[in-house]
């Protein structure tokens, strides 16, 4: 439409253009210099992806006198901060291995894929990693959900895989090549729910629930929580929601604080916990919180200060633990990335130690034999813990439970599994 | 004169198979090939990769229906999406359990298995197309923006709903024998997702359902239903005077594009290493979506068809970068954005790009002359 | 007053202008008359910065304006009244004709040219208050024009300020029209209605299909053969 | 026949249209004038069904069109043109004519993806008619560009066509000669005549160029701020005072 | 009766900082008509800079950052304020200039595109550790820890309703930002060209009116608006999430749903949309189940959006044909 008489509706009518770059095309007259242009806009898209791909895989060449592990995680997203500390773990784990002479000789490289926190991402970082790159074993994920997407595609493949904190029961149950390292969701449900019923300064015969609803881990852990503590004897009064990364907790707190409970249990990721923890002060709400492993990291204290006085929650490890093995690994963190590991850099730890113990004692480095040994394995000697593998690949592993003060958690007790 | 005695009626029926059935089944049988031939040459990862592509041009180019040639903006592609997944997957996954007593895969290629797989996507468009139809109700009143930002809104609550879902259950003596009201809380996985559903998605069942969508989807282009959708498009007012129903073809538009969203959720489900889960729903997944399909070009099957495979590639080729690999994806998309504002191939189809004289090989006909 | 050499614009493959050149003296009113897409919105778009020449030059009082962009032109007081009439339909006709001395500092002045404005069109007077969109098509041409003459321009450029409007608002357009020359206005008018413009033109340039075919005193134009043949309607 | 009977509608407190009343034989070519604003637009969005008339009843050939949704009314037979010009503009010429005429076809979404032999036939006719129009009206060279590359000119006379297409008994053309120099408004005015003839359609027709529409309307009405002030043959109205005094002015006839 | 009054204050101050953020998006939108969805990384990165200051100015002043009892002078705090405003408006600059300006004649769905591309580019640059990294982290307090505790009841079923200095601040200060906002767009001739580009670029080019640079400062403006709500938002929620977080959009989101609701485009409608999505939401969550949250939202938004299809605040544009 060469003219605009449209006054009223400004998008009607085509713009007096200031036509610096042409636009306009005819229908099936297009000029091979037009072909041309496209195909160059496509081509130097492809050409710089390739090339950056190329560029990226050089390194990847697959070398007999090193063994290749992979790690998938989420190294960006919401989640990044879990992927990132996993790593460091396993980087610790390897540098020392491989400072050590490597596994049986030969040094260890390890791989590692971002997925984003995105299920689907995890299974083709994983698939990538088992077919492409043909790793001998992986590590991870952190979180259940994708540890699930991606266990099946290490199962088919034949290649072990050690999840170092998926704590949802049904990661292990996919087959004979999952394992993990942490305990599990019932357990730890468990052992909350023991502590918050027994526990001197507790003693609680009413709780509430405040739980993530997005977190496959968070909703797993009340679900066993609640069966615990009603199966001994106590009543949860109120049951609460929020999304991982909501800023704003006061509806929930104050229905909380409406149903007077004596323990709030909140099952959530620490990036979150802090906060809840500072507005419930805000509205009154005294009573002491309880949460778990999810809790475990050295930004939960300085998020919330004291605000968590007097709160609890179950970890894999403490790092007030005297033992040389936690001490000299806390050592050799801090010497490296300057910052206190949280249980997920060690879980991360022990899973790559745990790896790198069984390919030394197994027969051969096929998926097969490595998977045999680990099931093997008892007594094993980790940061977070002795522990050792169940029929279900599941380790059987003390869970620990610690108590904010001022900002540190502090080591309270030991709760080993079947007491 | 009225309108019923200048009615054309067609009067004959049938299909001429040499020129209306040969496109798809020469799409069916390219899809044998690549099932048989694309894993044994590239391997599982990059065939992998290639179902991913194909899912992503199965709902990137079901969008462009909405988006592009209706010219409704909907990001909540991902909704219906999701919708046929969990439809499609709850089907597959209780049936088995149902029938074989186990949720693992049954029957070999085009087996039993198989085709209950077909079937659930199949369901799991036509959940989506109801839902596409509910959702389209409201873009007969809305416009532009505001539509967008309700179909958004319809992909969000269904992530919250889903998130309220039961626990899978697992078990098919307790599926057999619960009482109805076990399925009440609609055993779907809630926030982990829908896990343990048979992985029967294969390369050829990914590419079968693609040819459909896609030749469906050129067809419908260039029939009086395209030629009605396409004037909504252009002009909403001019199209009602000129006698073209706009809520129907809008729905109608809706309704076609959610079908093969559902199936396309379907096939999603069933690959392998795949969980669904509610975040599907989400306006993340959506956006990807529409992503592809504007910089496809607005109505341009062949060239969303190929930005689907650039942008669903693309994260992959970049992994090695490892932090870096979705800030460089990001700079890339907003330089082919720059680059090509009007899309890859903006309103054309890539043949048009072709020099004239390829077009006239005798083996291949214009898409001029193929409308006569 | 204006000097164009030469000029050549596309619109991507398209050539709208083959190189034109056309002069505009001070006070003159120099009307381009040419059949649909001869051309002339192209033209006036071209001059006024909404498009940029392939070749060519335009100078503005003696300096060439051909790269500068649309609000620097129209600072230096060469206004473009567009086709369609560019009003502010969300905008009220005050605010519409406030906007015409944008450029301007001189607030007592403004307030004289505004009232001066007015006087020419009472009706737009009565309608201060209302929403440009809600016009009629005339009121509409009539905010226009006030709202251009606001910025009290050097050079006044019309497209078409006839189009669409009853006979009697056409009457009134081209007298207000007269009188803004008669004011000493400079005006380039493009006109579809050939008959009226070379009325009150001065000079007239005909284009047709990007390209000056004939051009001369209005008058003469008028009783040219061909122009009748081919514009007027003539016998 | 199209009887139009005390049709009205006001916006907020605006009467736009009162009382307004027709009656267009077949065949019959009409002309709707009268000042900017006084709304004829508006009768003609009324007659559409873009908007709903607040009084008043509408009839084609005996049917009542009231309440009726715009591809209603087309498909009962009323076509119109746009003031603005409201062409499909990144559709082809022909698309643009085969898709008016498409109103006449029932497509089936099964057929259309089999593409069965009578989906081919009915595609295959829509084509052929359009062609033929487009030929009948000199545009068939230029059937596969894109409408918005078309000259204004061109552009007024698809929108007559593509209303054509939809194969009405009542055409409304909303100033189909503006923009247009004098020279080509006699041709308009050729084709109109011609148009009426051919396809056997009434005209309604807004136009403010009085020496077109005094040539070819049988009758005229005038409206001035909604309110029929006149109705008759152009001689009528031209000598009416009420007339004079509020659209044609003193020098009616100049120009 | 306390629980009712909690939650309805709460709902306030939510309300205030959607308000905020939205009259941000209803800005950019009146003017370019299209949805940036980069506004909420620069909310993310108001956030960001705001903590970033003040880590590193307290120190300088002799005090604890990590302490939420000691917080700086007043100036300091107003500096940093000032600070995130310009670096913010900077960043609303370069983005436009930069990733929409070259659109400007493209199709709105593309600059859409592009300001999702922005959106992922800020976030994941953010993420690095050499940015703001990838954990989450506590704001210092900035502000004195004031709050006025409304005591009901007696005894045993004593409440407290506690009313926080800050949110008193974000009322003020969202209110304050509305009206001003009004005014300039009504009542200044730079908000008069403002509708007149809003309308249509090249007529106002016409005008005299530099459109390019008119555009940018519409950016800029509402780039400061959004640098505002973050240094709010984290004041009020000191526990940060870090940049890339998903809820960061999602709050964007919420935000421009308010825009939505009160009909976007419309200041007023931004505020009133803020707030009646702070009530569902809030009153929600506490009356019917926290579950559904978003639900509520969302839903009303369709409602309001199929009563009246352009907001409630939002002037139907009729077609003139
Ligand atoms: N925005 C545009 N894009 C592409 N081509 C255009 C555009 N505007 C005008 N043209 C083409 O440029 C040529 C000149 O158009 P222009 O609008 O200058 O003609 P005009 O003389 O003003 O005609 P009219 O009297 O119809 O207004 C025409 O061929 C037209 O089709
Ligand atoms: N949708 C609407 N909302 C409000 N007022 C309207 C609407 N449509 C038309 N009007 C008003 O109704 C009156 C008649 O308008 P209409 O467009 O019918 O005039 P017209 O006779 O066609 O004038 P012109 O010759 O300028 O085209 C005008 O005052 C117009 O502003
Ligand atoms: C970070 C951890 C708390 C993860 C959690 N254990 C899970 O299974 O998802
Ligand atoms: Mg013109
Ligand atoms: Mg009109």
């Amino acid at each position: 439409m060469p003219t605009c008489f449209a006054t009223s509706d400004s998008e009607s009518c085509i713009p007096l253009t200031r036509d610096k770059t042409p636009t306009r095309l005819t229908k099936r007259t297009i000029s091979l210099r037009q072909f041309l242009r496209l195909s160059k806009v496509v081509g130097i898209f492809l050409v710089a992806a390739t090339s950056l791909m190329s560029l990226g895989c050089q390194s990847r060449v697959a070398s007999t006198d090193e063994i290749v592990i992979g790690h998938f995680g989420s190294i960006t997203g919401s989640e990044a901060t879990f992927g990132i500390s996993t790593d460091r773990g396993i980087q610790l784990a390897i540098e020392e291995v491989n400072a050590a002479g490597g596994v049986n000789g030969k040094k260890v490289r390890l791989i590692t894929y971002d997925d984003k926190g995105d299920p689907r991402e995890a299974g083709s970082a994983v698939t990538r990693l088992v077919t492409r790159d043909q790793v001998t074993a992986v590590l991870g994920e952190v979180a259940s959900g994708l540890s699930l997407a991606a266990a099946p595609i290490c199962q088919e493949n034949g290649v072990p895989m050690i999840s170092p904190s998926s704590t949802n029961p049904k990661v292990t149950q996919v087959g004979d090549m999952i394992y993990r390292v942490c305990f599990i969701d019932p357990f730890q449900g468990s052992v909350c729910a023991k502590f918050a019923r027994e526990n001197d300064k507790i003693k609680a015969t009413k709780a509430a629930i405040l739980c993530d609803q997005t977190a496959p881990y968070s909703v797993g852990l009340q679900e066993e929580f609640e069966k615990a503590f009603t199966a001994g004897g106590g009543t949860i009064v109120s049951k609460q929601a929020y999304q991982a990364g909501d800023q704003d907790f006061s509806a929930q707190l104050t229905s909380i604080r409406a149903s007077e409970p004596e323990v709030i249990f909140i099952p959530g990721y620490y990036t979150d916990v802090g906060n809840i923890a500072l507005q419930a002060r805000k509205l009154g709400l005294k009573v002491p919180m309880l949460g778990g492993d999810g809790w475990d990291s050295a930004k939960l204290g300085q998020i919330a200060g004291d605000a968590l006085n007097g709160c609890y929650y179950s970890n894999h490890y403490s790092h007030e633990d005297p033992s040389p093995r936690v001490q000299n690994f806390i050592k050799l963190y801090q010497g490296k990335y300057q910052e206190t590991p949280d249980g997920l850099a060690a879980l991360g730890y022990d899973a790559a130690r745990i790896l790198f113990t069984a390919m030394k004692t197994a027969p051969s480095l096929s998926g097969k034999d490595i998977a045999a040994e680990l099931a093997k394995t008892t007594g094993f000697e980790g940061v977070t813990g002795v522990i050792s593998m169940d029929a279900n690949r599941n380790p059987v592993k003390p869970a620990v439970i610690l108590e904010m003060k001022d900002g540190t958690p502090r080591y309270v007790a030991t709760i080993a599994p079947g007491e | 004169m009225s309108a019923s005695d200048v009615l054309i009626e067609p009067t004959s029926h049938g299909v001429n198979i040499l020129k209306s059935a040969a496109p798809i089944l020469v799409g069916i049988a390219l899809a044998v090939g690549i099932q048989f031939l694309l894993p044994s040459t590239v391997g599982p990862y990059y065939s992998r990769l290639v179902i991913d592509a194909g899912i992503a041009m199965i709902l990137a180019v079901s969008l462009n229906i909405v988006n592009g040639m209706t010219g409704q903006f909907s990001i909540g592609h991902a909704g219906f999406m999701t919708i046929g997944a969990y439809t499609a997957g709850s089907i597959t996954f209780y049936s088995s359990l149902l029938i074989w007593g186990t949720a693992a895969k049954h029957g070999s290629f085009l087996g039993s298995g198989e085709w209950m797989f077909v079937i659930a996507c199949l369901c799991g468009g036509i959940t989506a197309s109801i839902a596409g139809f509910v959702v389209g109700l409201p873009s007969l009143r809305l416009r532009g923006d505001y539509l967008a930002i309700v179909t958004l809104g319809f992909g969000e609550i269904l992530r919250v709903l889903l998130q309220q879902t039961g626990k899978v259950v697992d078990n098919a003596e307790i599926v057999r024998n619960a009482p109805l009201t076990t399925f009440a809380t609609v055993p779907v996985g809630g926030a982990i997702g829908f896990d343990g559903i048979p992985k029967y998605t294969t390369l050829f069942w990914v590419y079968a359902f693609l040819a459909i969508t896609v030749i469906f989807a050129y067809r419908l282009k260039r029939s009086s239903f395209g030629r009605a959708m396409l004037s909504v498009r252009e002009d909403e007012i001019a199209a009602q005077a000129m006698g073209i129903n706009t809520s129907r073809q809008k729905l109608l538009a809706f309704i076609t594009a959610a079908f093969f969203a559902g199936v396309g959720g379907g096939l999603l489900a069933h690959e392998s290493g795949v969980i669904i889960s509610p975040k599907d729903a989400g306006f993340q997944r959506s956006f990807d979506y529409v992503i592809m399909t504007v910089l496809g070009g607005r109505g341009s099957i062949t060239g969303v068809m190929l930005a689907a495979i650039l942008l669903s590639g693309l994260p992959e080729v970049l992994r090695d970068f490892e932090r870096y690999r979705i800030i460089i994806y990001a700079a890339l998309l907003i330089f082919m954005m720059l680059s090509r504002p009007q899309g890859l191939f903006g309103i054309h189809e890539i043949w048009d790009f072709f020099p004239r004289s390829w077009k006239t090989l005798p083996w291949k006909k214009s898409p001029r002359e193929e409308a006569q | 007053m204006l000097d164009i050499e030469n000029l050549s614009v596309s619109y991507g493959s398209i050539r709208a202008l083959r190189g034109i050149s056309l002069k505009v003296e001070p006070g003159e009113i120099v009307t381009l008359i040419g059949g649909n897409g001869a051309g002339k919105s192209t033209t006036l778009r071209t001059i006024s910065g909404l498009l940029s020449p392939q070749e060519g030059q335009i100078l503005f009082e003696g300096k060439p304006i051909a790269s500068k962009s649309p609000h620097a032109i129209a600072a230096n007081r060469l206004i473009h009244v567009p086709e369609g009439r560019g009003i502010f339909a969300n905008l009220t006709v005050e605010e519409n004709l406030r906007l015409g001395a944008y450029c301007r500092k001189d607030t007592h002045e403004i307030r004289q040219d505004y009232e001066h404005a007015l006087e020419l069109f009472p009706r737009v007077k009565e309608r201060l208050w209302q929403l440009a969109g809600t016009l009629s098509g005339g009121e509409q041409q009539m905010v226009a024009i006030a709202r251009a003459l606001l910025a009290r321009p050097k050079l006044l450029m019309l497209d078409e300020p006839s189009l669409g409007l009853a006979p009697q608002i056409v009457q009134l357009i081209f007298q207000v029209i007269r009188k803004i020359n008669a004011g000493g206005t400079t005006i380039l008018l493009v006109e579809q209605n050939a008959n009226l413009a070379l009325q009150v033109a001065h000079r007239a340039y005909v284009l047709e299909v990007g390209k000056i075919e004939m051009s001369g005193p209005a008058a003469e134009l008028a009783n040219s053969d061909d122009i009748r043949k081919a514009y007027l309607g003539g016998h | 026949m199209l009887e139009v009977k005390d049709l009205g509608i006001s916006f907020g407190g605006l009467k736009a249209v009162q009382n307004f009343n027709l009656t267009l034989p077949s065949a019959g070519l009409y002309g709707l004038i009268g000042p900017n604003g006084a709304g004829k637009t508006t009768v003609f969005n009324l007659l559409t069904g873009i908007y709903q008339p607040q009084t008043g009843s509408l009839s084609l050939n005996g049917k009542n069109l009231l309440g009726c949704k715009p591809h209603e009314v087309t498909a009962a037979g009323i076509a119109r043109t746009f003031q603005n010009i409201r062409l499909f503009p990144n559709l082809s010429i022909l698309d643009n004519v085969r898709l008016a005429g498409q109103i006449r076809i029932r497509p089936k979404l099964v057929s259309t993806f089999l593409r069965t032999n009578g989906y081919r036939e009915q595609e295959a006719a829509l084509k052929a008619q359009a062609m033929d129009l487009l030929e009948i009206f000199d545009l068939q060279d230029r059937a596969e560009d894109l409408a918005q590359n078309l000259s204004y000119g061109h552009q007024r006379r698809l929108e007559i066509i593509r209303a054509l297409a939809t194969k009405p008994s009542v055409l409304l053309l909303d100033e189909p000669a503006a923009g247009l120099n004098p020279q080509e408004k006699l041709a308009l005015a050729q084709s109109i005549r011609q148009i009426r003839d051919r396809f056997e359609v009434a005209i309604l027709l807004i136009e403010h160029d009085m020496q077109l529409v005094m040539d070819i309307c049988e009758r005229i009405v005038v409206l001035d701020h909604g309110v029929t002030i006149c109705e008759g043959t152009p001689q009528t109205v031209q000598n009416d005072e009420k007339v004079i005094a509020a659209y044609l002015g003193a020098i009616a006839d100049d120009a | 009766m306390a629980d009712f009054l909690q939650t309805l204050m709460t709902a306030l101050a939510i309300g205030s900082l959607y308000a905020l953020i939205a009259l941000g998006y209803t800005m950019v939108y009146g003017v370019l008509k299209f949805i940036n969805f980069a506004h909420s990384d620069i909310v993310v990165l108001g956030a960001w800079l705001s903590y970033s200051f003040a880590i590193r100015a307290l120190p300088l002043v002799g005090l604890d950052a990590h302490n939420p009892a000691t917080p700086p002078p007043i100036w300091m705090t107003a500096g940093i304020f000032v600070a995130v405003l310009l670096l913010c408006s900077l960043a609303g600059f370069l983005i436009e200039r930069l990733a929409y300006r070259p659109l400007r004649r493209a199709p709105r769905l593309n600059v859409l595109i592009t300001a999702i591309g922005v959106s992922l580019l800020l976030q994941n640059v953010g993420q690095l550790d050499f940015v703001f990294g990838a954990s989450p982290q506590k704001m210092p307090a900035l502000l004195p820890n004031w709050e006025l505790p409304i005591q009901f009841g007696q005894g045993e079923s004593i409440r407290y309703v506690v009313l926080p200095l800050i949110d008193c601040i974000i009322f003020a200060v969202s209110g304050l930002l509305m009206l001003a906002l009004e005014l300039l767009i009504f009542r200044t001739k730079f908000g008069t060209a403002l509708r007149a580009v809003s309308f249509n670029t090249d007529f106002a080019a016409l005008m005299g009116i530099p459109v390019d640079r008119a555009i940018s400062l519409t950016f800029m403006l509402g780039s400061a608006l959004a640098g505002a709500a973050g240094f709010l938002y984290v004041l009020k929620f000191p526990s940060m999430n870090q940049p890339a977080h998903s809820v960061w959009v999602l709050l964007g989101l919420k935000a421009f749903v308010a825009a939505v609701v009160g009909g976007i485009g419309n200041i007023r409608g931004a505020v009133l949309g803020g707030f009646i999505i702070a009530f569902v939401e809030q009153f929600g969550a506490y009356y019917i189940s926290s579950n559904y949250r978003d639900v509520y939202v969302f839903s009303l938004l369709i409602l309001i959006l199929l009563i009246k299809p352009t907001g409630l605040l939002g002037s139907p544009v009729r077609e003139k044909v």
